[in-house]
């Protein structure tokens, strides 16, 4: 039973082993595994792969350490996740739809978000949420599993429509699959056979809940049977095996094979290897031994390797990268920390037109505003 | 079942209940705009469980008039996906009673789209449930709880008490940028009939209606509660020549203080007539804005005549939980002799 | 692909073809297939299971025509399911628990619940809910689906407190499969692995909605995969075949063998041969000539031809026991007719005591009953 | 974290923060009554997110304390199921927010079970959920919808404002046969201490309490917002010598309507300050009880001071969107000054 494993034992993780039911193609080290066949994908292609890992995980550990400083609230981080986030937005086609939760950071930012807006929500402005025409990607979700059937009717209306040219892309975690908008939203994929590709960002971990006592299922993958659609179970810290899955599940979706299915449910088999958030101590409640048997598979390890080994990197272009996103990084959070809202904006955009009710509760608020001042409203909260 | 609008184009008006008005209402709305759909559960082939969306399966076909499988989250959340691609999805949620599987899609995510993007993302869309009691029906099919939606921020809430007006709001809340949770008083499905336009139009979504005027006493209701509410107003102004002016509300969210608080200042007092429990109900909402804008002229306590604080009985008591037309008239009657 | 025959399809049912992975016993007239394993039964326990399907049939019989007179509000018919109703019914243990939905009317009977009570609700009186203390019956389910994840929680008491004695039965359609709340009853109950049996009674329609339509998984059995727990199905039409399917799968939830698990989710491949409910014209949305396949295979004439077959029964028993149960049926409703409730009802048993507020409530109906009289309640509804 | 009771047995009382005060209180009550179980998303091994369940793994083992997977109708479901085999079922919901998955496993079943069965089956559950804005919270995680829970007959609805409360309404709530939705103000959950008896005591599920007696307006208030209303009712009183009298309700339903009126008879004028949307929020049924029952006593219009008709914010303007002492004192005095 690859259960045990996955459920964050000490043993060898499910995504290791020669698994025949699991795609891999890099293996620890990042060695092209004997029989894997490499996804055709061009040097640019693959230095923008690398590229955007690379910054993923620089935005990580920046995130995390401005969030200690006070600079950002509380920060669900991706590392050990970066790579299969990535892999994921590359394949997408630009038309394609995006639906990350709040750990998919590094996935918007590889569908075109800009980094500044990542950093806005979690100084407390909603403009980062404000997702440019041109940038095909929803605004995070946070209650679980919510997004499963929206995706499922954005990908419905474009087939509705004819435009099966535009797949939608939709993430999720392994707690999610739990809840019953899962089940709805999959199941009507199934019946409705829409061009959706549904990634389960498998991390072992929902909080503090293993894989294990998240479902008695051997598999997550294997639950798309229960819909009648195709389940995949990929390597999730291997990006190129991720990037060939996501790319063939997202071709199937917009145009199908005879006899084939639009939908597909990715396994994307993982390791959270930090906390849930900057609020979580996971100390508390798994074993960080458990986190080095994944770690010897980081995807920005393998990643590399595969590309010195192949000779489209080396160190003054690493370092050279490595210069460019720590600066755009920089740049971003400067960006950021610029923004303000207006108290006003509290009543704005809740219906395209301000109700009475809600202009009345604005002015009354600007008038207090005036009378005292906008210190006072900070003063005794707690 | 009445035939379609397109059957009748001939003709200026037809004589349609309630639930006719709402299926001429869908059909009119489908055939001026291909974008509108209507799906859920047994509103395609069956064409609704009250033949709301009789027909239009057969005149718009299979991908405009959608059978889902049984799960309202699904439906209400494909909706939200279905409005992102340029449609307006009509939701049915076969009854009030079964949208609370939906809750969670409608009051965290199709009333905050548009707030979380900034404006970015929006819903356009109706999800139309019939609701309240009164029709012999099991356990949970009898449900009046549109406070739980008119307490959330970015749903607008509609419920039409005449043929003319469900056709008209309809219409006005298809065209409506925003996510509205339409109530079809279900009582008054075929209740009577009323000559409804056959051509397109509106009927607004921030006025209230003034179905009966009168200087004694504001009475305010909306729904199935309009008829008894107009019945008991009838009576009393004939037996003891109380003049009630009676307010259909007809958008609950966002309300028409305005026509309300006008109203009252004109009478000095006030009932609000509801099915649902009367506490925590809409009746609270309206008393309490009342006294916030107008209270130097209130001249009696308002009477809440509402549904009890417990869950609606099966049918053999329901006449003793619904406001009928004999505590309506006693309620006013107390109020104006306060 | 089962699915096809299953969606209503003029083509033979799955349920009666030589189908490996469907459990049958009888043949459609009644005759015990060749290689089946007939269950131990008493021939006292089959002519109870005979005598109460005989009932049932004809208690639908009566509560449709009394609901055209007028004399029961709406009312779900269940011809076509009740061999398996009754069935699973019989093969419970007194101590285990019945979750039954709207329909589940003969599932009550044969496990308990007295026949009047039935009719109770029907009239719009709740006392037939108010199930007597030594009946191990829940009140019906009308919302979808939602008594799954109920059901899970009492088997899972059960086991929490050691009475690994009793298992929980729960009832529910193949509809309700596409409810969140099943999905998350059924992986709950894989979790925890509790003493539960999902029956779901797949009787091809949800209202107007055919099985095709509601998912595009296969089957309705191998959703239980999903769940990590065991899926099975049975020819519901074959009221020796469901005995044994549900008899084995309560015996595994009360004593799991080595490495069994404990839940178990049926799929009773059904039809259901007239309207969804008194208020359902089933010609509006499906071929009647669809019916005809079924109605071939009528569980009441399988069941009365075995055991004909056998010479348990015979012509005179036979009449004898269709006098007693018309009598007994008529009987209820005569006593259910009788039955009054009090509007001081309405305000009682919503919470242990009356709150203040509602007492207030009552007080003031009492006050309007007392100055009008009853007759004006009714007056001006419509 | 403070340590359990169980290490604390000699003394009489402990310094406790609110949060603790619920921990202990499930301590107490899972020590004193084998039944007592609670469950829910990462309420075992972790402690829950905000430690309100912490050590009770430890001490009483995963059959009693039991990480649930991430499906809020199933832990409602399933702790209906629980509560019909003699248990008494404490499920967490993480934060309100996340309450409306299980929205209408709490609405249709847990509020009905005991009228549905006419007595014959009851659902005492004790739905714990932090609740309210004010810590910096992503979206979603700042709800504070209780008139939703309000408006159910059936159920019962509870937020403590003080250690002291929470521990003492939290008893009354796991022995109350009744379904209760105890919501914790999480804003206050380490705000401050207050001596906790370490032995079991209740808290009346019918009683508010007059947190400061006063003579010139009524201020009606519960959970996080008992505090700035109590600040600013001081600062009044300090600089306008206004006299407010501040009521912390404690239990929203059913309400205390005889504290709240009695309170309103002598002041005349009355304030509600609450953290959720104005519309169709607890304020309405307060202010319309009390021109229901009191209406002769009425000097001024009673003002509503509440969250805006629109979503919480995120952070950065959340002290905008939540009653602040300044708006409460600004509101005060307009009401007294009428
Ligand atoms: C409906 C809902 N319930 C609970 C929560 C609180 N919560 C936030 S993240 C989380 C765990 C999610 O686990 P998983 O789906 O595996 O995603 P991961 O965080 O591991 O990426 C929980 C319980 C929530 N956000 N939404
Ligand atoms: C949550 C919910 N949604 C909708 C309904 C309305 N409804 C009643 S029965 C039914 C179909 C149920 O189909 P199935 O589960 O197959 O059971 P069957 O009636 O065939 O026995 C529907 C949609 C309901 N009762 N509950
Ligand atoms: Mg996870
Ligand atoms: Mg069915």
């Amino acid at each position: 039973m690859n259960m045990k494993n996955e459920a964050g034992s000490k043993d060898v993780p499910a995504a290791v082993r020669e698994d025949s039911d699991i795609v891999q193609i890099l293996d620890a080290e990042g060695d092209v595994l004997p029989q894997a066949s490499v996804p055709d994908i061009s040097d640019r292609q693959l230095l923008e792969l690398y590229e955007t890992i690379k910054l993923a995980r620089h935005f990580d550990q920046r995130a995390i350490s401005f969030q200690r400083q006070g600079r950002l609230a509380t920060y669900a981080p991706m590392t050990g996740q970066e790579g299969s986030q990535v892999a994921t937005s590359l394949a997408l086609a630009e038309q394609d739809w995006l639906f990350p939760t709040y750990r998919e950071h590094a996935a918007k930012y590889a569908h075109g978000m800009d980094l500044a807006s990542l950093f806005e929500p979690l100084r407390g402005h909603r403009e980062g949420y404000a997702i440019p025409e041109d940038v095909n990607v929803m605004p995070e979700y946070i209650p679980i599993a919510t997004q499963v059937p929206q995706a499922m009717g954005m990908a419905w209306g474009h087939k509705l429509q004819g435009k099966t040219d535009t797949a939608v892309l939709c993430h999720l975690g392994d707690g999610a699959t739990s809840e019953g908008d899962f089940h709805e939203g999959l199941n009507f994929a199934g019946v409705f056979d829409v061009p959706a590709v549904f990634v389960c960002n498998n991390n072992q971990w929902a909080i503090s809940v293993p894989r294990e006592r998240q479902t008695a299922s051997e598999t997550i993958a294997e639950k798309a049977q229960a819909y009648g659609i195709d389940g995949v179970r990929v390597d999730g810290l291997d990006p190129l095996a991720v990037y060939k899955v996501a790319s063939e599940a997202l071709e199937k979706a917009r145009n199908p094979g005879p006899g084939e299915l639009r939908p597909t449910l990715i396994e994307s088999v993982q390791y959270r290897f930090g906390a849930h958030t900057t609020a979580d101590d996971p100390s508390v409640y798994r074993d960080e031994s458990e986190e080095e048997v994944w770690r010897d598979r980081d995807p920005v390890d393998r990643i590399e390797t595969y590309l010195y080994n192949e000779g489209i990197l080396d160190s003054d272009l690493e370092s050279e990268i490595q210069d460019r996103i720590e600066q755009e990084v920089s740049e971003a959070i400067e960006t950021a920390e610029q923004t303000e809202t207006s108290p006003d904006n509290i009543v704005e955009h809740v219906y395209e037109d301000v109700p009475a009710r809600l202009e009345q509760q604005r002015d009354e608020l600007n008038r207090l505003r005036e009378k005292y001042d906008d210190g006072a409203f900070s003063e005794v909260l707690e | 079942m009445s035939s379609t609008a397109s059957t009748q184009a001939g003709q200026k008006a037809q004589s349609l209940t309630l639930v006719e008005a709402i299926q001429d209402g869908l059909y009119t709305e489908m055939a001026q705009d291909d974008s509108v759909v209507v799906l859920g559960e047994d509103v395609g082939k069956n064409g609704g469980v009250f033949r709301a969306t009789d027909q239009l399966y057969e005149e718009f076909g299979e991908d405009r008039v959608i059978d889902t499988p049984l799960a309202e989250a699904g439906i209400v959340g494909a909706s939200i996906g279905l409005s992102q691609t340029g449609m307006k999805p009509v939701p049915e949620m076969q009854f009030m009673g079964f949208m609370y599987p939906a809750f969670d899609q409608i009051v965290s995510h199709a009333a905050r789209l548009r707030s979380r993007s900034q404006g970015q993302y929006s819903v356009p869309m109706v999800i139309r449930a019939p609701y309240g009691g009164g029709i012999r029906a099991p356990e949970h099919h009898s449900e009046s709880k549109e406070a739980f939606f008119v307490h959330e921020p970015g749903l607008k809430v509609v419920s039409p008490s005449t043929p003319y007006d469900a056709k008209g709001l309809l219409a006005a809340s298809i065209h409506d940028p925003d996510p509205v949770i339409f109530l079809e008083p279900k009582l008054i499905y075929r209740a009577f009939r009323e000559d409804v336009p056959t051509k397109p139009y509106e009927v607004s979504l921030s006025e209230a209606a003034v179905r009966r005027d009168g200087s004694d006493i504001s009475v305010y209701t909306w729904g199935a509660m309009t008829r008894p509410a107009l019945i008991a107003a009838e009576n009393l102004s004939q037996s003891r020549g109380i003049d009630a002016e009676v307010i259909d509300l007809r958008t609950l969210s966002p309300l028409d203080t305005e026509t309300i608080t006008d109203s009252f200042k004109k009478t000095g007092r006030a009932a609000i007539v509801h099915e649902a429990p009367k506490t925590g109900g809409l009746g609270a909402e309206i008393a309490t804005t009342i006294q916030e804008e107008a209270l130097v002229h209130q001249e009696a306590p308002i009477k809440r005549i509402a549904g009890f604080d417990a869950p609606m009985p099966l049918h053999s008591l329901e006449d003793y939980y619904l406001p009928q037309a004999v505590r309506i008239q006693d309620g006013i009657r107390e109020t104006v002799e306060f």
